[in-house]
């Protein structure tokens, strides 16, 4: 009995999970070119549907089942009050174009919203619009060059991006059509300030930074940096992924950043939901503020009815209606929830955790930390190398933590730290479950130089083996469909 | 407080495992006159003084639980069945996220392979990526990818003025940066000979939806000649289309596309004000290295056992960075899902069904409307499940009776989008619809008609 | 890590999962003498919580895991359109002493459901209020003796129970202070005629009999046996458990049954919670009405509004408020969605996959079936004594049959058949499922007769190995609290 | 149809392995004359259609979700966390049954026997079942079992005026058959001395309830004189609390009750309009195999580790027939998951706060009330959450007012039960009621007083 066998595999000609009722309408006539021959969607019973997706579902890890210290992804858990505030009907069953009167509590929330996560990270107005983390970056970046333009400015096309950046940060800028210029670290792990310098000058649109960076560094020379760009004529992007750090702490757009996304999926505690949806809202100065796309919400001038307004030179619309509306009702719950001071101690927290990691790691001795001489934010960047187990790697260590029951961190990434492991507890973990993945770090490196084979060949208590990803690429299988009956 | 576990002894034992005596050490690197600024933000609530005000919020909107709608435009109010909010509410899947570690992610990756299968089913086409942002990111990075495909050497997007105006706009936010044109919708004309003049040796691709931005079809016949057209040009054709028209209409793989986008909102994610919604993204496979989004794909393990991937990452920004095909990385997984679930739940049959009460119960509104005084239902080719009436006063005016006197929600007015039709709604019916929901449309527009009604500014809820 | 730790392990003094305001009022001391010294409840974050219950989630088996045939107990599908309906903030936020003017929706949904499952089963009133099929029973009980006093007959204190019946039957008797008089059954699993006419006397209050009965057997001689009884001044319970199996084909009313049970979680698809909440409403005939415990709903005499109404001669209330509402909104949402058609359906596959199990099972020789000469209706009993496997028992094959990831029968009843396996596979089931169980028992007697430690030492694959239920009985550990902090 | 998956194959498959050529041979054995009955049920509905009914006919119900309200009389709006839906909704949790098979059914085990160990905490008892059907039928189940410890050597029970009124009358229906006796509620006399002077050497068993159904609260001290009393005559003491209250109140395992029962729905469980609740049963230790109901135990495996299984099962039904201590078999499952969910989300310091908050609120609430003009706060012993309100006119006509002019629903009217307190109701406030809600009230019962204002018997929802 294979309730999660393949799909297709527990389809039975005639089945059906869900009945409709007849027309009520006298019916009219399909006109036979328009019809399909065959429509090869399996047939099942709802027992056999709700089966198989439970069963897949218990072959998955989660942030609701244990640690899942996936760096620069802020896997904190996600409240179930927000899950109950999304499918309220008054939300969840609301069509984004219906007039503006008909849907003043769903737009009140987006305007509260928007001034809140201004108000956190320091921005004089926001826009919901796009959909994720880097949605925001390629809005961010349309909106910055587009604010260079209308001041005549048309050979910029140079973005500088440091080495440390996450991928979307070069992969936003070229799909923007601009050239990502790479820009090296400091042996602090912040970025060369010398490097900088000598690539600034007048093609540049301006850089992309994150901060604190995916080292989990906090950027220092922050202030310098956003001075030296901003003197050069360029502006400053802020990759907001790292917000969880920092909230209360300071404020990006208070260090000198013009333009910076949220990931609400991260810093606001909404659902990962497999991959998604996320909700990648942008925040800019004042200055940059009409180039935002829309709608936006407004309000009138009598304060007394909430409007959609599109900013007079916005770069127009970066997807249809107004963005991840369910996402932002979770993230305005966790955020009414804390409020200023708990936001503030949202990071502190975090920061806290990631120390206490970084620091019993440092002890520890097995794993090197190569910024370790600095304390973390809220992530710290450690290697998988270790000492007297040469043949083993990061991905090892990762399978093989997998058999202690939890997620592996983040691994090879960020890319200018070999054999990277990158661990962001966040501040919902508590201190025995650090505890426990930090001693079983302790026993894989024991485990690693007296028994390799152990970690090559994990993971061993997983619903399946090491995957055979080289040739899933090789020869590439993404759908596979019934024959058709002949 | 909050979600926050430490207690205080645990706060302490850290800081001197640390060895810090105060947690604002760890932000001495913050440049100290911008440290803890003061936050003006709303004082904390519980959780049970947050869920009355959210309560109190949602009762604000007027919500088509509650409200006949016949809006569509891009979001459509079909029917979700319970299980699929059951599946998508296990905390197993909606806690996950990209499943880097397959080997505690195969419960998601097969789900995920299931709906790249079942979509390519749906849609005739050989690959299905795990999704885009939604139906209109899906079009601009289907025409990126077909820039791709061409080398860049073609550059011009030849678009139809009856596809999606947001999809026309988000597409030409997308490329504002890149050396392209976008052309096609400059007049009105909904004639596939207009935009096959338009082809050229610069165009890249050409995009048109069906059923198009006014519900009205093409025979796939024409479909399958524009799409030889285009091809003969050494273009390709994407095609936007309605997965719920899927359900009996024959699938843009039968007639040429060689991308096929969707809204794929439809298939069991709810009207959520918009969004989270669902970018369906089809392709030939043979232009699977160009294309966008995640895939996933099925392999074995070490056992030889079946399982699922991520793959063919290598075309994704986190391995290729300003070199990748896309820079999308969270995408719209949860949605996929519900989806999947849906498709699932529905199978051949339910879609089926569901496809065509739509055409059945739309086919009847037109048919009243139509014979309403002064109502003029556009005709001129047929229809799935929206429909342009033409209409004796401004649209605003008479959604405004509708939904005061009636409680109910009207059609999208097109006079921003397509003013050449003049006061022109366009109206969807749907499963949703009964036919008492119908028959008090036909009524109310009729006295609806009288430009001296009185329309009385407040709506209450 | 371990989430699924004992609950007391995970507490650390100073946690909370949830916050509350502070009081928006003045304080009001409260009286020093009144105050507890300690609360001894466990302190937990939210995530741990969360992750706890998950963990423990994953280590049941449940209808929406798998098959789960267990006899006498319906496990069907659980429909998940009844769950939302449940929590509907118009049912789950209404309190039981509104005026009813204000609960006029609640009110019609009972209203209704009284006439329908009075309508399936052949009765004139139904009272909803009882919260289980023991519950039911109970009253049912008591209505008859209220109606034989009612009469003056106040010699009346036995009740008649057949040997096969469920063991709710003869503890509802005596906890309603009667006399239990068990009746054997004849060699083709019925009531033995002979022995209840030899009963009957004017002692008799009356039988309670299950129709279709435990042994998955109709009583064919169900009429005559009412007609006996209540020539004998007696009068006839039908124990409604099974129900499942007749909706559309025969209603216990019209057979002659004066008082019935219903068990809303086994015919009417409400889920079974782990053991509860259930649902009992009991049917009367017209003669029983008066004594049916109270409230119910009815109508005015102008058909617009609803009203409590208790009826004249009331055994009085069996349970505070209504009975079990929730549960009554998903058995009404089942059968608003079935009508008569669809239960009829329902009752039909449930015997056809019945009956198919019993025809394979006999044709396989490995369980003999000792009623197996007679179709069966929803459930078939057969027997854990494998030919050449003298040394297995049933419990050894229910264990096995764990480990082919199947719910195991009920066993060890009816106590009439020794050894039994008391198999219903409802009509929920595919048959694609019902062979793999046919299948595994198949095997399973091939390894008893093979390997017969493999099914005394089974399960193997489950959470646990079996467990020392011995050991639990004589030193009862019922309840682990931390010791005091001193 | 709906949830049943045999196909047509499938089916003719079955009959010939079954040897039968039409389903109808199957029933062969039922009667003919009455076989397949026409039955007049309403025409089946689809999903999409039954959760359209259901919505408007939840709509027709006041809810207190858009209601403010005071009414308890033992069923109480107490905050229930989200988390506690989340639990509860695991298909894992609520669609499995008893756990006969304790090897696949750890989970629900171990949770019951957490609820157990919780409960007992939180009523200083040693041992407690898995739940009875709810707070009445447990102190049903208390009698009972008090006449079987005491070998039925002694059958009367001596109930307190004050407890609950449905409670009593449940006990009356409960032991109806039996030789047993209930007394002591004839008096309307909330005095223990009555109460103790009743007791003799025929009393099985004392039932009062602390606080009681007016709220008003014994001191331990005066309990446990009642306790020391009752056993000094033989008998026992039960006592039905409020769990919410023992949050900061000295629990009845404290002062002397041998069996302790509660309405445990305040514990994370819906309003539901009445059902389904939960019946909290908690007894000393040495009585456990004289109790009713299941109960989950811990042992090993044969591996040595720990597990749990039910035990004890000699006491019940299915084991011991006519000789059961009770006659339950399903009980209330899920909601003892819901109130072990509930305990362990707000733990210590959440459930304290509750009960702080419903004090608080309650006082502050009855100052007010009691400075009406025409109004009277009954005040002769202290309170928890819950008092009466002696009133100027029939509550009936008070509560009319309330609902009508402030969307309030008032008090519960004592009149029946309670007649000679007059025109008295019985107000509830927990943390659920805001200040402001409470404000409300009082003005508005401060104008519901005069006889004169005019009452409109329509209530629009
Ligand atoms: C540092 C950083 N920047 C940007 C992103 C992209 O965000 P999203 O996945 O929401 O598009 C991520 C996501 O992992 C990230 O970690
Ligand atoms: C035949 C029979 N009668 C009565 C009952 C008792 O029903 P309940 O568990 O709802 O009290 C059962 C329950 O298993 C049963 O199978």
């Amino acid at each position: 009995m294979k309730f999660d066998d393949y799909i297709y595999d527990l389809s039975s000609p005639g089945r059906t999970g869900v009945d409709l009722p007849d027309p009520d309408v006298p019916e009219t006539p399909i006109p036979e070119e328009f019809l399909r021959d065959d429509l090869p969607l399996p047939e099942l019973s709802l027992p056999q549907v709700t089966r198989h997706y439970l069963r897949l579902s218990q072959k998955n890890y989660a942030v609701d089942k244990g640690f899942y210290p996936l760096g620069s992804c802020t896997m904190k858990y996600n409240p179930k009050v927000n899950e109950w505030a999304a499918r309220l009907p008054g939300f969840a069953n609301v069509h984004p174009l219906q007039d503006p009167h008909t849907v003043q509590g769903a737009m009140s929330l987006m305007y509260e919203l928007q001034a809140m996560i201004g108000e956190i990270a320091g921005f004089d107005a926001v826009s919901l619009q796009p959909a994720a983390g880097a949605h925001g970056e390629f809005t961010g970046v349309l909106i910055m060059r587009a604010a260079q333009l209308a001041r005549g400015e048309t050979q910029r096309h140079k973005i500088l991006v440091p080495d440390s950046a996450h991928g979307t940060n070069p992969a936003s800028t070229s799909m923007a059509g601009f050239t990502a210029v790479q820009i090296p670290s400091d042996k602090d792990g912040n970025v060369d300030i010398e490097a900088l310098k000598a690539a600034l000058d007048d093609e540049v649109i301006g850089i992309m930074i994150t901060n604190p960076n995916t080292l989990g560094l906090f950027e220092s020379h922050i202030v310098e940096v956003c001075n030296l760009v901003h003197e050069a004529g360029g502006l400053v992007y802020g990759d907001g992924a790292n917000l969880n750090a920092i909230m209360g702490i300071v404020r990006p757009g208070d260090l000198g950043v013009d333009v910076m996304h949220f990931n609400l999926h991260k810093t606001f505690s909404t659902p990962h939901g497999g991959g998604g949806p996320g909700s990648g809202p942008v925040g800019v100065t004042a200055e940059l503020a009409p180039f935002l796309p829309g709608p936006i919400v407004d309000m009138t001038e009598e304060g007394d009815e909430y409007v959609w307004r599109t900013p007079e030179k916005s770069i127009g619309r970066i997807k249809s209606f107004y963005g991840n509306f369910g996402v932002m009702v979770r993230a305005y719950t966790y955020i009414k929830m804390h409020g200023a001071e708990g936001l503030r101690q949202v990071s502190e927290i975090a920061v806290l955790n990631a120390n206490y990691m970084q620091a019993r790691l440092l002890q520890m001795g097995d794993y090197p930390i190569p910024y370790g001489h600095r304390f973390c934010k809220h992530e710290t960047v450690a290697q998988g190398k270790i000492p007297g187990a040469e043949g083993v790697h990061t991905l090892d260590i990762a399978k093989r933590l997998i058999d202690y029951d939890f997620h592996p961190p983040t691994i090879y990434f960020p890319l200018i730290v070999s054999e990277a492991l990158m661990i962001e507890p966040t501040e919902t973990e508590d201190k025995e479950t650090i505890d426990a993945f930090l001693d079983a770090l302790d026993k894989i490196a024991d485990e690693a130089r007296e028994n390799p084979e152990l970690l090559h060949e994990a993971p061993h208590n997983a619903p399946v083996r090491r995957l055979d990803e080289v040739r899933a690429a090789r020869h590439p299988i993404l759908v596979r469909l019934p024959a058709p009956a002949t | 407080m909050r979600y926050i576990p430490l207690t205080d002894d645990d706060r302490r034992a850290m800081m001197e495992a640390i060895g810090i005596e105060d947690i604002d050490e760890l932000f001495a690197d913050v440049p100290a006159e911008f440290r803890y600024p003061d936050l003006q933000l709303p004082a904390p609530l519980t959780e049970m003084e947050v869920m009355r005000e959210l309560d109190m919020m949602a009762a604000e909107n007027a919500n088509l639980r509650e409200f006949a709608s016949f809006l569509g435009a891009g979001a459509y109010n079909h029917f979700v069945p319970a299980i699929v909010d059951t599946i998508i509410s296990r905390g197993e899947f909606y806690t996950a996220y990209t499943p880097y570690q397959p080997e505690i992610s195969q419960g998601h990756l097969q789900a995920a392979f299931e709906y790249q299968s079942m979509v390519a089913a749906l849609t005739g086409m050989e690959a299905v990526n795990a999704s885009h942002y939604d139906g209109s990111t899906a079009v601009a990075e289907a025409a990126i990818m077909a820039v791709n495909i061409q080398r860049h050497k073609r550059r011009t997007i030849v678009v139809s003025p009856t596809l999606h105006p947001q999809y026309r706009e988000v597409l030409r936010t997308y490329v504002q940066g890149m050396d392209m044109k976008v052309i096609g919708d400059e007049t009105h004309d909904n004639d596939f000979h207009a935009l096959i003049d338009l082809t050229d040796d610069d165009t890249a691709l050409v995009i048109v939806q069906n059923p198009d931005f006014l519900g009205q079809l093409h025979t796939p016949q024409e479909m399958q000649d524009l799409a030889d057209a285009v091809h003969a040009k050494g273009a390709l054709l994407a095609v936007a289309t309605d997965p719920i028209a899927l359900g009996i209409l024959k699938p843009p793989g039968e007639y040429g596309a060689d991308i096929v986008t969707a809204e794929g909102q439809v298939l069991g994610n709810s009207l959520s004000f918009g969004g989270p919604y669902l970018g369906i993204f089809a392709f030939r496979m043979k232009h699977v290295r160009k294309s966008s989004g995640r895939l996933v794909g099925e392999t074995v393990d070490a056992d030889g056992n079946r399982g699922y991937v991520l793959t063919l990452s290598t075309r994704e920004q986190h391995i290729r960075r300003e070199k990748a095909t896309s820079n999308i990385c969270s995408n719209q997984a949860l949605n996929a899902l519900a989806a999947a679930a849906y498709l699932a739940a529905m199978g051949k049959h339910g879609l089926r069904k569901v496809a065509e009460l739509s055409w059945h119960k739309a086919h009847y509104a037109a048919q009243q409307i139509h014979q309403i005084d002064g109502y003029e239902v556009v005709m001129d080719k047929p229809f799935f499940k929206e429909f342009v009436v033409k209409c004796p006063r401004p649209v605003a005016e008479i959604n405004r009776y509708l939904l005061e006197e009636y409680g109910i929600i009207g059609g999208y007015d097109l006079s921003r989008d397509y003013p050449h039709l003049g006061d022109a709604m366009l109206l969807c019916v749907t499963e949703m619809n009964t036919r008492e929901e119908i028959d008090d449309l036909v009524i109310a527009l009729g006295e609806a008609q009288s430009p001296h009604i009185h329309l009385n500014l407040e709506v209450s809820l």
